[in-house]
């Protein structure tokens, strides 16, 4: 589905990430984690095509996308919750949903009555400014702005910031579902190891801006790696 | 000479974060420049003299903009009604007293009260009552357009003994004269041109040394966010009124000056056009530097009177494709993309660039 | 009768300063609302709708027509200054202000050069209208009704069409639009060809009214200012708020100060009005 | 001319400075008197007492500290003779103490309010205490009650008390005076109270194309009365711009019209319109009274120099002083030493209804003369000026004088 | 370089008191921050309703509760942001319900926003010097600066626009700035969302030692752990009005808390 090769990115003229090659498969549920500044979100803006890269290549359904800005890359069926949410804060909730919707607009299965399912706090709150949310709100809102649209690739920037427990285990549990139902692949970066344990199958570890190993989840837990890379 | 420590703590005074050029070679170039600056007289004719006086009374004008504008973020499109208001009071306080006093003395002064009593209430007016951002620029440039309409029409109007002549002006305003009564002398264009351009550089040293001070950081921290500076205790409100009232005074200051040199001030001075002048030397220098707007108000007023020398009717195509290439490759000004590239070239002195402003971004 | 009729002037006059400040607006408020740019050189581009439909007009056409074309050439020439000025300069507030500034210098000196210092005018179609004693231009009031229709048009754009909506995400956050799929830059593009075409029309509907000049522009760029920044937040229901409470300001003051006193009224109220809303008219309407 | 009259040393060419605006609202009229300087320029070959001239051309902009900056360059780096320029009493008061300072000789000649008192000015254009005669002619035609539309700066309202003098005296007067910024180009609410006041005629001293729309809109609405103008029709040709009849029934005063029928103006338009076509009717255009007030202003210097046989400034404005005559476009004019005003021929201009122009006489009659000859400043100037007897080149009179209420009776 | 390595101090903020008296004045009951009747409606929605709330000098309270329990609009009443609709704020022994989010901050508040709001524009440097100099000036204020920088570990960054800092940087960043201020008491708005485990970790050591210090402390949090590792007691919010209020183990024990918020969460991994 996808895959990065010898990707180096940064800002300006402060190079981030190093040399960075992975692939993630169809239907896999890969996350990525790293200490903080270590070049997640960076890698996270490279994929989506807010960042462009300074050398290398990246393939999207085995075609190469690095000369594809970010709403091109969207229309071809990635979708992205940043770390920041970036709702708009002066749309209200629904309209936030429906710009979600434009990158696929030629499926006609609509989504967003399952969000609203999903996510019954934004049913209650569809002509709410979103700008007005509560912290956790705008998280959820942001995450199933990017599903009404349906992605293949589904890039989740640590989705269970600020989100309260019970709900951080709903977005697991969502993950899972549309992975399994509609075969979404998802690709996340995340602090809370419960969360990447418990939904992931791959683990990608990030030290200043290089991939430094690859892991199962269960291995996580008390890995020497993460001792090395993520703990100090 | 002077003990070297003494040096060092003038240094510290002048330099920081919050302006550019902190290296010796910074201060070496600008020792080089004033010492140019005053033995000009010898090389010259007295209009050039003249004309000269002028432009540095609008680089003034320039640093008070860019204070409250650049530094502070408070889009103040009106920086000229001050001008005018400084320009006017000096006219009708300078022709009213000279006769008594025999000097300037008391109407600079006036001019200076004058319009930060002027602006004082205004910014009140603004600032408790939480307008920001582009609400002062519309506002600020309503009361200068407002005051242009009404001293537009006061033809045969006297105040003391001057006639402020509607459009047409005051004219006759007595030119600097210094001292008092049988002591007072009138600058001639050379005394002139020394005055005020030892008044140029102190104001600039001096907005230097404000700007490296607690109320630099302050104005920085307003500018980038009102909200947050308030939640690190500071009056927001009261500090941004004083900014305004004090760069408002400068302003008045410098157009009291204006209107001593030319013995003349009409109400164009706060008409659109000359409301968006000073605007576009802060722009076109660099917004967040004291000697971007400094070095683009030399340059752009000095272009345009060349240009109008030149007699066709390409004047102003010209100077307004100045504005468009100018901030169309320098989208940080003028200024600091010549010093980034310098320093690039030479890799930097004392220079605390503030980790590439320039590039990082975006 | 008498009351009638003072009333009815009240009204003709109310919707002809209402016609002014709000076409004089809308084309700024599309711009300043969607694409955060303060296009100085507006009154320029009206200018060139009240050219271009002057041609127009005086190569045959019929007013409406001529009109229609002074929007459309008005629009051409925005899609031209968007390639090749504006697109650098997104979120770039205050560099456009100046980078216009500086392109209005050359309209009008390229315009002087090229045409003079005046040129060929429109009459005023539709002749008077009579009521009692009183009687007013027909044209004026028709005029009033279109800045009414035409704000009932762009404000159905941009809350009921998909382009409109993803104007407005792309305004509020460019970056995260992109990451959704809308490709901003042309979303841009449209936006200041659209804002340039309502100029144009605007300055086609007001050629019939005035004498063209090169500098003419100058004489709407301030009311467009006030119009829209008084406005507010939501450009278009402000600027339309705008252009109504200024008209009710500006209406009775000329009518008892006369026209200076309508011009300071303005200037005054703006004042009053941002300091009273200080987020502008449509922070009452629409709280956010 | 740093010191008095260096140029005239008889080395090196002549040399004459303009200002006049060539970009700005006016920049129209600046290019008008522009080409007029040229042409004669160009008719004597640049050479003057057999010398060399020099032309240097500024452009102010219509920027008065550009008009300061630019006279002292004149005077002080490019040694000019004479200057010639400025449009409107701004930028001429604005430059005026720059003259006088340094005693050079300027030719101010754009039509305007009047007053100007000044030993170094000499002035050739149409002052509106010269267009009395149309007050006299639409109060005794249409009758005393008038309704004045004024330009809210100093051209309007001083024009604007001369002419409320004189309609007084012929005991009319205004029903309202309306003071108009000048950039108001929305005349609705004017336009109803004109309706209420219900006046018998217009004066109209509206100023800059804004305000010119008012004649268009007061068309549309249905208002029908005559115009008396002091300030349009000879300088800014509405009656060109505006198609018929918007302007018919307008009434204009001035010194010279394009549509002037003698050979001389005939053979100067035909003259000017060939080398600019531009100012052709089929181009939009027309040789307005801005041009012909230029063309005469180089000429006078002309004359004087010729008569003087050098360019020493004193001696070039005591001939100024003889009282120049010659003939004109508009007429013949003479030097009014006194005044250092013009003393000219008046002509009545009524607009018809397809727009082309008629000349008049006081009983409405049309006519091939002019309405008055050799119409002099107001009595009231006179009497306060005389820079003969009270003012030398050494102990110079330098005023600027504005008529109070009451002072003209 | 990116995410270098580095070390947090270990021996950290010696605090500088600036002569300013340290000792709360404390309410009769003792408490530093009292609340009463605290409600705020937005349109028709209460976001706050009828808290009362009390905390003692000296302690760490947590305050937890579901998105959208009107955590954040409860600490911006108490700082001012928002005005109450109804009820009574007091701190340090007196009412400052009336009184403008500065004047609150100059008699000893700060707080740690939700949504990151450093100066973006500004060097790390900058943005901490306008947290400080109010309280400490000249070459003091540089030795603080220092102490602040060591202490979250950023001094390799110094001259770092703040806007280029990672997510989790500009969190020290932020803590470090209200810190910055001496305060009595520190709000913490959910202050380790988005840092590693580790790093979660750090901060709560160091919101204890800043408690031995003297400052009374309330964060709100959504991470269970943390608030198992620092709360003396923990207050839960729910739709707006105070839930239950107690120990952690009381509170992580509690049904309804386990229902509305903590789900499986309860059990702990800690
Ligand atoms: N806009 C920017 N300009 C310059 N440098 C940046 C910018 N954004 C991030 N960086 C730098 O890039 C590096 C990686 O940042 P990134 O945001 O990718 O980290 P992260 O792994 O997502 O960390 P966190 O867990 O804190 O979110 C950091 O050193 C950061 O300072
Ligand atoms: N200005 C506002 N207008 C309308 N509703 C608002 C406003 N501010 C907050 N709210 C609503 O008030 C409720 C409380 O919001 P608050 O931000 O206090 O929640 P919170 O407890 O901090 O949640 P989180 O843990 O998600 O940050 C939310 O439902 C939110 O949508
Ligand atoms: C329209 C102008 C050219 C009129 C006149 N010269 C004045 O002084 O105002
Ligand atoms: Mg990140
Ligand atoms: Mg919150």
């Amino acid at each position: 589905m996808l895959e990065l090769d010898e990707v180096n990115a940064g800002y300006g003229r402060t190079p981030v990430l190093h040399d960075i090659s992975m692939e993630i498969r169809e239907g896999e549920v890969v996350s990525l984690i790293g200490r903080n500044g270590a070049g997640k979100s960076t890698l996270m803006k490279t994929i989506i095509g807010l960042l462009t890269p300074t050398s290398g290549d990246l393939l999207f359904k085995g075609e190469s996308i690095v000369d594809d800005p970010a709403e091109r890359r969207a229309r071809r069926g990635i979708g992205y919750v940043p770390q920041d949410k970036e709702i708009f804060p002066r749309l209200t909730v629904h309209e936030n949903l429906k710009v979600g919707r434009f990158v696929n607009e030629a499926n006609d299965r609509s989504l967003f009555e399952e969000m609203y399912d999903y996510f019954p706090i934004l049913d209650e709150r569809r002509n709410q400014k979103a700008g007005t949310m509560s912290g956790g709100e705008q998280q959820m809102l942001a995450i199933a702005r990017a599903l009404v649209g349906a992605p293949d690739l589904l890039l989740l920037d640590e989705p269970s910031e600020g989100v309260q427990p019970t709900i951080i285990e709903e977005i697991s549990d969502i993950v899972g579902e549309i992975n399994r139902d509609m075969g979404t692949t998802v690709f996340f970066v995340e602090q809370n190891l419960d969360f990447t344990i418990n939904t992931t199958e791959r683990c990608y570890v990030i030290d200043t801006g290089e991939l430094v190993n690859e892991l199962p989840p269960d291995e996580l837990r008390g890995s020497e790696v993460v001792q090395q890379h993520i703990t100090v | 000479m002077t003990d070297p420590g003494r040096i060092e703590r003038l240094r510290d005074l002048l330099e920081g974060q919050n302006t550019l050029g902190n290296s010796t070679r910074f201060w070496y170039g600008f020792v080089l420049v004033v010492a140019f600056v005053f033995a000009y007289p010898l090389l010259t004719n007295p209009f050039v003299l003249k004309v000269n006086t002028d432009y540095f009374v609008w680089m003034i004008l320039a640093l008070s903009l860019a204070v409250v504008w650049g530094y502070t973020g408070i889009f103040n499109f009106g920086q000229t009604a001050f001008f005018g208001i400084g320009a006017y009071t000096f006219g009708i306080v300078g022709i009213t007293l000279i006769e008594v006093t025999g000097g300037t003395n008391v109407a600079i002064l006036a001019a200076v009260v004058v319009t930060v009593v002027a602006s004082a209430l205004l910014g009140y007016f603004m600032f408790y009552g939480e307008i920001r951002g582009l609400y002062v620029a519309i506002l600020t440039l309503a009361v200068a357009l407002t005051l242009n309409l009404l001293l537009v029409r006061t033809t045969n109007t006297t105040i003391g003994a001057a006639e402020i002549g509607g459009n047409n002006g005051i004219t006759g305003i007595p030119s600097l004269t210094l001292g008092a009564g049988p002591f007072s002398t009138t600058l001639g264009i050379t005394a002139q041109y020394y005055l005020v351009a030892v008044l140029l550089v102190a104001t600039y040293l001096g907005l230097r040394i404000l700007l490296n001070s607690y109320y630099g950081y302050v104005l920085l921290a307003i500018r980038e966010d009102e909200d947050r500076t308030r939640m690190l205790g500071y009056d927001v409100r009261k500090l941004k009124l004083i900014a305004f009232s004090l760069t408002a005074g400068l302003a008045g200051f410098s157009g009291a000056l204006h209107a001593a040199w030319g013995n003349f001030i009409d109400p164009t001075v706060m008409g659109l056009t000359a409301a968006s002048v000073p605007i576009i030397w802060v722009t076109v220098g660099g917004r967040n530097t004291l000697i971007g707007p400094l070095v683009a108000a030399y340059a752009l007023q000095s272009i345009s009177t060349r240009l109008s020398t030149v007699g066709s009717g390409y004047t102003n195509i010209f100077l307004g494709a100045v504005f468009v290439l100018a901030v169309l490759f320098f989208p940080d000004g003028l200024v600091p993309a010549v010093v980034n590239r310098w320093q690039e070239r030479t890799g930097g002195g004392r220079d605390i660039d503030p980790a590439g402003t320039t590039e990082a971004e975006t | 009768m008498a009351a009638a009729e003072a009333i009815l002037r009240f009204l003709v006059l109310l919707l002809s300063f209402f016609g002014t400040l709000a076409l004089a607006g809308i084309g700024l408020a599309v711009i300043f609302g969607i694409m955060g740019i303060i296009n100085f050189a507006h009154g320029e581009f009206i200018m060139i709708g009240a050219y271009s439909t002057s041609i127009a007009y005086g190569a045959g056409l019929p007013l409406a027509g001529a009109i229609l074309v002074g929007g459309l050439s008005t629009g051409l020439f925005g899609l031209v200054v968007e390639r090749l000025l504006i697109r650098h300069m997104y979120d770039r507030l205050i560099d456009t202000l100046v980078a216009t500034w500086g392109l209005s210098l050359i309209l009008i000196q390229v315009v002087q050069i090229q045409f003079g210092g005046s040129f060929g005018s429109i009459p005023i179609p539709f002749g008077t209208f009579q009521y009692g004693s009183f009687s007013a231009s027909m044209y004026k009031i028709a005029l009033g009704l279109t800045a009414l229709g035409l704000f009932a048009a762009t404000y159905a754009v941009f809350t009921r069409t998909s382009y409109g909506l993803q104007a407005r995400a792309a305004m509020q956050n460019k970056e995260m639009a992109r990451s959704l799929g809308v490709d901003t830059g042309r979303i841009y593009m449209l936006t200041f060809v659209f804002g340039s075409v309502l100029s144009g029309i605007a300055g086609g509907l007001f050629a019939p009214l005035t004498v063209l000049t090169p500098t003419m522009g100058s004489g709407y760029i301030v009311e467009a200012f006030v119009t829209v920044i008084v406005g507010g937040t939501n450009v278009l229901v402000g600027t339309f708020g705008a252009a109504l409470s200024l008209g009710l300001i500006q209406t009775p003051a000329s009518q008892l100060f006369g026209t200076l006193g309508g011009r300071v009224a303005l200037l005054v109220t703006t004042i009053l009005i941002i300091r009273v809303l200080p987020e502008g008219i449509s922070g009452v309407v629409a709280r956010d | 001319a740093g010191q008095v009259g260096s140029g005239g040393g008889g080395e090196g060419p002549i040399r004459i400075g303009t200002l006049y605006d060539n970009s700005g609202p006016l920049g129209f009229v600046g290019k008008g008197k522009d080409a007029a300087t040229e042409m004669w320029l160009e008719q004597q070959d640049y050479e003057l007492l057999g010398r060399e001239v020099e032309w240097i051309d500024y452009n102010p902009g219509g920027d008065n500290t550009e008009y300061k900056n630019l006279t002292r360059k004149l005077i002080q780096q490019d040694d000019v003779d004479m200057i010639l320029g400025a449009l409107l009493s701004s930028n001429r008061e604005a430059l005026r103490p720059i003259v006088d300072e340094n005693k050079q000789l300027f030719s101010y000649n754009d039509w305007y309010e009047g007053g100007v008192c000044d030993e170094f000015m000499v002035i050739n254009t149409t002052l509106t205490s010269q267009q009395r005669p149309l007050i006299d002619f639409m109060v005794e035609n249409f009758g005393s009650d008038y309704y004045a539309l004024v330009a809210d700066y100093n051209y309007g309202r001083v024009s604007n008390r001369y002419a409320r003098h004189y309609a007084g005296e012929n005991g009319a007067e205004p029903v309202n005076e309306e003071f108009i910024p000048l950039e108001t180009s929305e005349f609705g609410s004017t336009i109803n109270r004109i309706r209420e006041e219900d006046p018998d005629w217009i004066l109209s001293l509206l100023v800059g194309s804004a305000q010119y729309s008012f004649f268009k809109q007061a068309e549309s609405s249905g208002l029908d009365l005559p115009y008396g103008s002091l300030a349009n029709i000879a300088g800014t040709y509405e009656h060109v711009s505006f198609d018929p009849p918007v302007m018919a029934d307008t009434y204009s005063c001035f010194s010279y019209f394009q549509e002037i029928p003698t050979e001389t103006n005939r053979e100067f338009v035909e003259a000017f319109q060939e080398r600019n076509p531009a100012y052709t009717k089929e181009e939009g255009g027309y040789v307005f009274l801005s041009i012909a007030d230029a063309w005469n202003a180089i000429r006078f210097y002309w004359n004087a120099v010729e008569q003087a046989g050098t360019v020493d400034q004193e001696a070039v404005l005591a001939e100024y002083e003889n009282g120049l005559e010659m003939d004109s476009p508009k007429g013949p004019v003479t030097f009014n030493g006194e005044t250092h005003h013009a003393t000219q021929n008046m002509w009545l201009a009524k607009v018809n209804d397809d727009h082309s122009i008629s000349f008049l006489d006081m009983d409405g009659n049309e006519t091939e003369e002019p309405i008055a000859e050799n119409v002099e400043t107001s009595e009231w100037f006179r009497n306060q000026c005389n820079l003969v007897e009270n003012s030398s080149w050494d102990e110079p009179q330098t005023d600027y004088l504005t008529p109070d209420e009451g002072d003209l009776s | 370089m990116a995410g270098t390595n580095r070390r947090r101090s270990r021996h950290r903020s010696r605090r500088h008191d600036g002569g300013r008296n340290m000792t709360a004045r404390q309410d009769d009951d003792g408490a530093i921050l009292r609340t009463d009747g605290l409600t705020k409606r937005f349109g028709g929605l209460t976001a706050v309703d009828d808290v009362s709330f009390s905390l003692p000098a000296g302690e760490i309270r947590c305050l937890i509760g579901p998105n959208g329990a009107g955590k954040s609009t409860f600490l911006k009443l108490v700082t001012g942001t928002h005005h109450p609709t109804e009820g009574t704020v007091h701190f340090d022994g007196e009412d400052v319900t009336d009184l403008k989010p500065h004047v609150r901050v100059r008699r000893g508040m700060s707080l740690k926003f939700q949504r990151i709001s450093t100066y973006r524009e500004l060097t790390v440097e900058q943005n901490l010097r306008v947290a400080t100099q109010r309280i400490h000036d000249g070459p003091e204020a540089t030795r603080r600066i220092d102490e602040l920088l060591d202490t979250i570990g950023l001094s390799a960054h110094r001259q770092a626009i703040a806007g280029s800092l990672s997510h989790g940087d500009q969190q020290w960043l932020e803590i470090a700035m209200a810190m910055a201020t001496d305060p009595k008491l520190l709000l913490l708005d959910e202050p380790t969302a988005g840092m590693t485990i580790e790093e979660t970790r750090e901060t709560g050591e160091l919101i204890q030692d800043l408690v031995e210090e003297g400052m009374s402390i309330l964060v709100v949090e959504h991470d269970i752990n943390l608030v198992r590792q620092i709360a003396d007691r923990v207050t839960v919010l729910n739709q707006g009005s105070v839930l239950m209020e107690g120990a952690v183990a009381e509170v992580t024990g509690n049904e309804d808390v386990k229902r509305v918020y903590l789900g499986k969460q309860a059990e702990g991994t800690a």
